[in-house]
């Protein structure tokens, strides 16, 4: 049942994904970016991480959406003509440069080189190591985040 | 050092003292004066030479290195001094007519305002020339060889404000390189031959070892060098135009000293030439060819000056004709009579100039002038009959001995003697009755012509005697040259006259006198109608068939190639190259350019086909 | 299972990445860069949790922590530039080539 | 807060800079002028290059910390160079809090030994930047600021999903080689990232627009301390995996860079889009010194030049910006007749100038010369070549930058020269390259320093 | 790290440089003593240590990095060298006596100075090649600021060009270096012990440095910025240029390229034989289509370095030691002339030879300082050209003749280009646009100048044999 609910979650997120990418209009691709960020706290939750699934949407839902919406709605002007990018290298090289990657990754994942095994619900007692691990050994890490925070919301100031 | 004469040192010695003491201290003060020191290095010089010639003649011969001039670890190049039979021979004829020639010159030259530089220049050349005739080894030779060539360009060029003169100066000292280049490059493969020798006697010593090839070019070289220097036919075309100079120059320079080097330089070279079979041959055509080439143009010309050049080419031919048979020791008696004659020749030419207050003087402005001017007539008469080699002068005994050479050899050569020898007097007497007898319709007369001051006049007589006299030494002549000659087969004495050769001879030159006297006085008018009667003929002697004009287009193209090359070749290819390489850097900086559109997505894109890129090459 | 984790991720990685490099708007770009951050963000926390290792949760979590610092100044720039002049998207911003 | 998990030695130049930028902040309620902001902020810098000298050798440990040669050296580098920066700052407050921040950032990038840390250290020296380049006032600035975000995000997108493939091959997200493909394919991402930071060709794109929109002397820290981070975060990555693709690649793509720098600044008419395309080419050069490195062992001694060519490029790079501010010039047009109007400007600025050429006497051509020194040690003729004709290639423009000042007639002398701190800086940065010319034992010193003592 | 005379000999001038530099109005007098002072030093070392002692004078420092070490040496080639540059300078610092420039001048002069002195002493191949460039930027400067017309094109053209030759010579180094470090185990950049490798990496190397010395010769194909060079460069800049800065080439082949690869040098020679007689001839056929004085004295100097060329190629006794005096022949004879050329370009501001005439009866002195300056430089003998000239041919007959035939093709094509050059200007009458008549003849300074560079011109010329020993003594380990 687990597998179902994951390989469900898992295809909605993509589909989502490419929804956002041709939607015309910026509030409706931002709609679907929260789509798959919601599928991506499920997939938290199905790796055994309850808690960041939790975050996940307390963050992302809560407040960066938000943000996001209310900078859409703010910028004022018509819907520009077409929502590409003029770029100026010829069509078929900008595809390839996309396929690719994807082309890459693919072989990648095919070499199989990635650990394998293990069940989809891991015990749920790793994420309790989180705390201690945060403010332990990570104690740095999770200061230089705070106080790089703090730096970007210099970013609003204008003096 | 102890055994080197003193005259030897005197004779190097005086002559440079005498030129930095008028360049340093008389020059700047008294100009008009710097004659005197350099008259009196003169008669030391004279006396050293003298001195030289008869220890020579008692049988002393010298051949000392003094001192080493160039120094490469073990290789090195001496310089000494080499004091045989045929250097003091020729030293002394050199010595006594320069001596004379200079006093001549600084009463010639006394009133041209670049006279101290004139005597000063002359003086350097004389001391060349001897130093030339002493020298021992071929770089020394070649040393004096350049300096005599300088003097000359300097001398030529005397007059630079006058076009000709300086177009003179400057084709014979090119035509004098030319020849340069032939004598360096045979000194070069001769060092290399015989490994860092220079020196005549070890030269000769170390010839028959070296590959005969090498011994064959380096000698045909060494004539090529002499017919620069003693204008034989290929590169003769310098000396009639060298006539530009002042005439004591043409006298010393291109008539008795410098252009008899060349002839000096093979009669030295003579183990080189010799040991070549066919070379002495080749010689002796190419001189006959110049002797006969040259007189016919003399008879052709009517400035004085110029008839007189195309004389002493003519003359040259003669003695290289000599040298064409082996016959070396009558060359060298010809070269020091001709020394004599030709001299006063130019110096007479001279004082009917100076007379007539022109530089130089052409057959129509002459004519009667025996009453004007008797010495100088009595001295041209007298070198005259010596050149055109009449029974008691001086230029009979060393013309007849070759030309009775020539007979023996009989065939082409004879033919070539009896040749030369109607030429030779057919064309002096015609400058003789055109020019002292009684003026014809086309001449202008002598106008108020009278004989220069004593000062023109004395040296002119002394070198007539020598002209006169000269002849009766060939005696004492051959034995002084026999003294130190290099080849073990030993010099053939100069033969003297033979009555058969004798008649034929006279014969000739008498034939000549008559046929000049018929022309131009009997009929006064020939020498000018036949220029209008046979127009080609003219045209063709004044060119001298044909040569002038080919050597003056061969150095146009010369001149004209070099710069299509430079500009060509050299501005447009490297230039280019330099420059192209600079805006290729610019165009390739333009099409970048054009890659950074200001698109923040190209960026974008350019980032993730890097990356790509670089996952490509992990995934190879 | 791993597969198909890890090939969600990437798929969603590149669609950030078409989104960052294909869109004209701004803001769209900027919605594919958070996209790109999250897409590793599940990759990380499935492996973390194949192995039981916390720490690559905390990470997760304190990259969770950099992405809203990161829209936060993005965000930023792009209202102060649509302020300063005329709403301009990512085609109209060359002045600054050659 | 046990010491271990917070190993105060290590961490002090970063507390420094830490209470620096608060007391910016503090400053900046009490309405303080620039003056004073100016100084603190030197005060900050001064005192982490003070901590970081004394106390670099006392501890190496530490759960996220690595404290080696490279960062004691690598940090010494950064703080330097936002230094010239911190002198002439203008901004107020936040501008003082952004740099001590980026500074910061690099130092955090310097020391540490995981990679999360260096992903933190990354973010942490560009969002300031980003922000600090939007706060210029200068025409063009938010148009320079966007392109520097989104490249900056998308770099550091990269070195995320890089990140994660590492991890996943290595099981630990600690600074250790791994083995697999997959940790080869990380390092390959997060090279990218790395080089997207020094401006390597495919990924220089934005460098010429962010540093044509900012002030000359924000160009400046950003060519040397950004730089030098870069190139800090790149060896800590070749130095994983010294045979990988990503180090293999370096010296093709350093020839590349160099060539393409010099080639594309050769047409530049703006001075500041001028020498960002020269700091390309520079770093073209310091990636093949990288790639000789990497191709020879990639050992600790050998990063000598690398380290070398980053302190004489700091001095000239920060030396000439500082000229740009002071004598004002925006284009090659500006500069022309100015040996008549500023004698000793001119001197100094030639002497940069030449520097940057690598002309010998000159610290530049030591620098040069070493790293052409490990290329032929290292057997990269083809790059050799390369760099070879790019530094004949940057002749030209900075030759002829020195030809327009020096050989064209200006007006005459203008007396009202305004003596501005940049004025001295330029002479500063001109001396110190010339003297780091003169001292090849300066180089041995730093060898030593870095393979042996430590 | 005691530093010795050798240091004192190019710090010296380096010093008096930057004093010139801050006199300002005096700088004039600071230079003057500054170039004295060297000439002095280098005499009074010379005459009281003697040759063996001068030799002995090396000194070198503590290993720097990677075997570099702070090393000077001196043998019979390089002293004389130093002499020629001390000399020159003076001379070139008294000829612009009357120049109104600002102190940079003098200060260039005197650190260019300052920079060829150190070539000509370094033993250690980086502190070499570190004063090899440093040339570059004294000139560059002299070239652009106190040039004429476009000098500024002529002065870029020369540093990027010397810059291109001195890539490959670094490369070069480089490469010698590293595979000495490979054959030896040591790290060696002392000039006299460096042996390169054979092969075909040896064969890249000592081309490499062939090209890097053949730019600065400069051999034919890389002689583009000579002309543009020399015309624009103010008339000391062209003494300086012409007189010494072309021989660091053939030093440097002699010094660096020859030792590492004896035998390569010895397989190579018809190619490099047939490189210099290319020079030779080249250089003459492009100066006899000059229509300006200067350029037509740069091509010459073309010519003459190609029979140093011959010379050192042939590695024979004679040639070696024949090729190193021309060096210093070439200096006397092109510096007397590039000196005239100034002076003459000081007073009329022309150098085409069509804007004389006829200055024989105005400047007499200046036509015989002309005339001896040119024959020199046409090699006649008596004067110091013939006897350099004469010494390259005779060694490269010896090894290989056909070359030498070019050579003396060479010395007689020399006086083609010369001598009309000479008459136009000094006897014929003066054309249309002539600017004869502000043409004065020379005063006291430069006719000292002048006879100072004449004297030692007959000096060599007639008695060469004490250079010859001096230089000999450098040469046993070249010759083959």
């Amino acid at each position: 049942m687990v597998e179902l609910v994951f390989w469900f979650s898992a295809i909605l997120a993509v589909i989502f994904a490419s929804f956002m990418l041709a939607q015309s209009s910026l509030f409706a691709s931002s709609i679907c970016l929260l789509a798959v960020l919601m599928q991506a706290a499920t997939l938290f939750f199905l790796s055994g991480a309850p808690m960041l699934a939790f975050v996940q949407v307390l963050v992302y839902a809560g407040a960066v959406m938000v943000l996001i919406v209310v900078a859409v709605m703010a910028s004022p002007g018509p819907a520009p003509a077409s929502i590409w990018s003029r770029l100026s290298l010829p069509r078929p090289l900008v595809w390839a440069g996309l396929i690719l990657p994807a082309l890459e990754f693919a072989l990648l994942l095919w070499a199989g080189a990635f650990p394998g095994g293990g069940s989809m619900g891991a015990a749920l007692s790793t994420q309790n190591q989180i705390g201690p691990i945060l403010f332990g050994p990570y104690a740095l890490a999770t200061e230089a985040v705070t106080l790089l925070m703090f730096l970007a919301s210099l970013a609003v100031l204008d003096s | 050092m102890n055994l080197v004469p003193w005259s030897l040192w005197l004779l190097i010695a005086s002559p440079v003292c005498a030129i930095l003491a008028v360049f340093f201290f008389v020059r700047p003060r008294k100009p008009q004066w710097s004659h005197w020191p350099i008259l009196g290095s003169c008669a030391l010089v004279c006396l050293a030479a003298t001195d030289l010639t008869s220890r020579v003649y008692a049988g002393m011969v010298l051949d000392v290195p003094v001192a080493i001039w160039m120094l490469g670890g073990d290789w090195y190049l001496p310089f000494g001094f080499r004091v045989d039979g045929l250097g003091t021979a020729v030293l002394l004829m050199v010595a006594w007519v320069g001596a004379l020639i200079q006093v001549y010159a600084s009463g010639y030259m006394k009133h041209d305002p670049g006279f101290s530089r004139f005597v000063l220049l002359f003086h350097l050349f004389y001391l060349a020339m001897i130093g030339l005739l002493v020298s021992n080894n071929f770089v020394q030779l070649y040393l004096f060889w350049e300096l005599v060539g300088v003097c000359s360009y300097f001398l030529i060029g005397f007059w630079y404000q006058k076009e000709s003169a300086r177009r003179a100066a400057l084709q014979a000292f090119l035509a004098n390189r030319v020849g340069d280049f032939g004598l360096m490059l045979a000194v070069l493969l001769l060092m290399a031959m015989t490994h860092g020798n220079t020196s005549f006697s070890s030269v000769f010593r170390l010839l028959p070892a070296a590959p005969t090839e090498m011994v064959t070019l380096a000698a045909f070289l060494v004539f090529w060098a002499a017919t620069a220097k003693s204008a034989q036919f290929p590169l003769y075309f310098w000396l009639p135009d060298a006539m530009e100079g002042p005439t004591p120059v043409s006298a010393l320079m291109h008539a008795a000293t410098m252009v008899t080097a060349g002839i000096f330089l093979l009669v030295r070279a003579w183990p080189l030439i010799s040991s070549i079979e066919l070379l002495p041959q080749l010689i002796g055509w190419v001189g006959a060819a110049t002797a006969i080439g040259a007189g016919l143009v003399a008879c052709a010309k009517t400035d004085l000056k110029r008839v007189l050049a195309y004389s002493t080419v003519s003359h040259l031919g003669i003695m290289a004709f000599a040298l064409g048979f082996g016959e070396t020791a009558p060359a060298v008696f010809h070269l020091l009579t001709h020394g004599f004659f030709k001299a006063v020749l130019f110096l007479c030419v001279g004082n009917i100039a100076h007379a007539l207050g022109k530089a130089s003087v052409g057959v129509d402005e002459t004519g009667g002038l025996a009453a004007k001017m008797p010495l100088t007539f009595g001295c041209f008469t007298a070198a005259a009959l010596s050149l055109a080699g009449l029974w008691p002068f001086a230029g009979f005994y060393s013309k007849d001995s070759i030309l009775d050479a020539a007979f023996h050899q009989g065939g082409l050569q004879a033919a070539a003697g009896v040749a030369i020898a109607f030429l030779s007097s057919f064309y002096i007497f015609r400058m003789l009755f055109l020019s002292f007898l009684g003026p014809r319709r086309e001449q202008r007369g002598p106008g108020h012509a009278h004989e220069g001051e004593p000062v023109l006049g004395i040296p002119v007589f002394f070198l007539s005697l020598g002209a006169v006299g000269a002849g009766w030494l060939s005696g004492p002549l051959s034995r002084l040259l026999a003294s130190g000659w290099m080849l073990r087969t030993g010099m053939s004495p100069v033969p003297d006259w033979t009555w058969n050769g004798l008649f034929a001879s006279q014969a000739c030159a008498l034939a000549g006198v008559g046929a000049a006297y018929f022309l131009t006085t009997l009929r006064p008018q020939w020498d000018w109608d036949w220029r209008r009667r046979f127009p080609r003929v003219e045209r063709l002697l004044e060119s001298d068939f044909g040569w002038k004009p080919t050597v003056a287009a061969f150095s146009a193209l010369v001149v004209e190639a070099a710069g299509m090359f430079s500009r060509g070749w050299d501005t447009r290819l490297w230039d280019g190259l330099v420059e192209s390489t600079a805006d290729w850097a610019k165009r390739g900086g333009e099409r970048a350019a054009s890659l950074a559109t200001g698109q923040l997505n190209d960026y974008l894109w350019w980032m993730l086909a890097g990356t790509t890129g670089l996952l490509y090459l992990v995934l190879r | 299972m791993t597969l198909s984790i890890w090939g969600v991720s990437v798929l969603l990685f590149l669609a950030g990445l078409a989104m960052v490099v294909l869109r004209r708007q701004l803001l769209a770009m900027l919605l594919g860069l958070e996209l790109m951050i999250n897409s590793v963000n599940i990759a990380l926390v499935y492996t973390g949790s194949l192995w039981a290792d916390a720490e690559a949760l905390s990470a997760a979590l304190l990259i969770l922590a950099i992405a809203a610092a990161e829209v936060v100044v993005g965000l930023s720039l792009i209202l102060k530039l649509n302020g300063a002049g005329a709403p301009v998207d990512s085609s109209g911003l060359s002045e600054l080539k050659g | 807060m046990n010491s271990a998990a917070f190993p105060v030695a290590v961490l002090a130049p970063h507390l420094a800079l830490g209470l620096g930028l608060f007391a910016a902040l503090l400053a900046g309620m009490g309405r303080v002028g620039e003056r004073p902001l100016r100084v603190l902020v030197v005060a900050a810098l001064g005192a982490a290059l003070a901590l970081v000298w004394a106390w670099h050798r006392t501890q190496t440990g530490g759960p996220l910390i690595r404290s080696d040669e490279f960062s004691w050296l690598g940090q010494l580098l950064c703080y330097g160079g936002a230094i010239p920066l911190a002198l002439v700052l203008s901004g107020g407050d936040i501008s003082a809090a952004l740099l001590l921040g980026s500074a910061l950032g690099m130092g955090l990038l310097a020391v540490s030994g995981n990679l999360l840390m260096l992903f933190i250290g990354l973010q942490f020296m560009s969002l300031p930047g980003y922000v600090l380049v939007s706060r210029q006032g200068r025409p063009r600035s938010y148009e320079g600021a966007v392109k520097y975000f989104f490249a900056g995000g998308t770099a550091s997108a990269l070195f995320l999903m890089g990140l994660a493939l590492h991890y996943a091959d290595t099981r630990s997200l600690a600074l250790e080689a791994g083995s697999g493909v997959l940790s080869e394919a990380g390092l390959a991402l997060m090279g990218a990232a790395a080089l997207f930071k020094i401006g390597c060709v495919p990924m220089h794109f934005w460098l010429p627009d962010v540093y044509e929109s900012s002030s000359p002397e924000l160009a400046g820290f950003f060519s040397t301390s950004m730089k030098a981070a870069g190139f800090l975060l790149l060896m800590r990555l070749v130095a994983l995996g010294p045979d990988s693709a990503l180090a293999g690649s370096l010296p093709a793509l350093g020839a590349l860079t160099m060539i393409f720098g010099a080639i594309l600044a050769l047409r530049q008419q703006g001075l500041q889009r001028l020498f960002a395309y020269s700091s390309i080419s520079h770093a073209g050069n310091l990636i093949l010194g990288v790639g000789a490195w990497a191709a020879q062992g990639a050992r600790a001694a050998g990063a000598a030049p690398v380290f070398f060519y980053l302190a004489v490029y700091l001095l000239m790079s920060n030396g000439v910006f500082q000229f740009l501010r002071a004598s004002s010039a925006v284009s090659r047009g500006d500069l022309r007749g100015l040996g008549q109007r500023d004698p000793s400007q001119a001197a100094a600025a030639s002497a940069l100038l030449l520097s940057l050429a690598g002309i010998p006497p000159t610290g530049g051509f030591l620098a040069k010369f070493l790293i052409f020194w490990e290329l032929v040690k290292a057997g990269l003729y083809g790059a050799l070549a390369v760099a070879g004709l790019a530094t004949l290639v940057s002749l030209g423009y900075y030759l002829g930058l020195v030809r327009d000042m020096v050989f064209e007639e200006g007006d005459r002398l203008d007396r009202a020269r305004q003596a501005s701190l940049s004025r001295s800086l330029v002479w500063v940065c001109a001396a110190g390259a010339l003297m780091l010319g003169l001292g090849p034992s300066l180089v041995s010193a730093l060898a030593r320093a870095l393979g042996g003592g430590g | 790290m005691t530093l010795g005379w050798l240091s004192l000999a190019w710090m010296l001038p380096a010093l008096f440089g930057a004093a010139a530099m801050m006199a300002g109005a005096r700088a004039r007098g600071v230079a003057l003593w500054g170039s004295g002072l060297t000439l002095s030093l280098w005499f009074v070392l010379g005459w009281t240590y003697g040759l063996e002692g001068v030799e002995s004078l090396s000194e070198s420092g503590p290993v720097l990095a990677w075997g570099i070490r702070y090393a000077l040496f001196t043998d019979g080639l390089s002293w004389s060298l130093c002499g020629l540059t001390a000399f020159l300078t003076l001379l070139s610092l008294l000829s612009s006596w009357r120049l109104r420039v600002s102190a940079a001048y003098w200060a260039c002069f005197l650190w260019l100075e300052a920079a060829l002195m150190g070539v000509f002493l370094a033993r250690d191949l980086f502190l070499f090649y570190v004063f090899w460039e440093a040339t570059l930027i004294p000139m560059f400067f002299i070239i652009g600021l106190w040039g004429s017309e476009n000098r500024r094109h002529a002065a870029m053209k020369f540093f990027l060009f010397t810059f291109f030759g001195s890539l490959f010579l670094l490369l070069g180094l480089l490469g010698l270096v590293s595979e000495n470090h490979r054959m030896t185990g040591g790290w060696n950049w002392d000039m006299a012990a460096l042996t390169g490798p054979d092969g075909g990496m040896g064969l890249a190397i000592f081309l490499a440095l062939i090209l890097g010395f053949g730019v600065k010769v400069p051999i034919v194909p890389f002689h583009a910025w000579l002309p543009d060079a020399h015309t624009e460069a103010p008339a000391a800049g062209s003494v300086m240029l012409a007189g010494v800065m072309l021989k660091m080439g053939v030093y440097g082949i002699l010094r660096v390229a020859i030792p590492a690869f004896p035998k390569l040098a010895w397989d190579l020679l018809p190619w490099l034989g047939l490189l210099a007689a290319v020079n030779v001839i080249y250089g003459a056929i492009c100066a006899m289509a000059q229509s300006d004085l200067k350029r037509l004295v740069a091509y010459s100097s073309v010519s003459h370095l190609g029979f140093c060329l011959l010379g050192v190629f042939s590695r024979t006794p004679e040639g070696l030691t024949g090729g190193s005096l021309q060096l210093i022949n070439h200096g006397l004879s092109t510096g007397a002339l590039f000196l005239l050329v100034g002076f003459l370009y000081e007073r009329a501001h022309r150098r085409g030879l069509a804007d004389f005439g006829d200055l024989a009866s105005r400047a007499p002195w200046m036509t015989l300082f002309f005339s001896i300056a040119i024959f020199s430089s046409i090699g006649l003998p008596g004067l110091n050209g013939f006897v350099g000239e004469f010494m390259s041919l005779a060694g490269m007959t010896r090894v290989f003749a056909g070359l030498a035939v070019a050579g003396v093709l060479g010395v007689a094509l020399s006086a083609a280009y010369a001598l009309p050059a000479y008459q136009a200007v000094f006897w014929r009458e003066p054309g249309p646009g002539s600017v004869s008549a502000q043409v004065g003849d020379l005063d006291g300074r430069e006719k000292a100048i002048l006879w100072a560079l004449t004297v030692l011109m007959f000096a060599i010329g007639l008695y060469p044999k004490p250079w010859l020993e001096m230089i000999w003594s450098a040469m046993q380990g070249l010759q083959l």
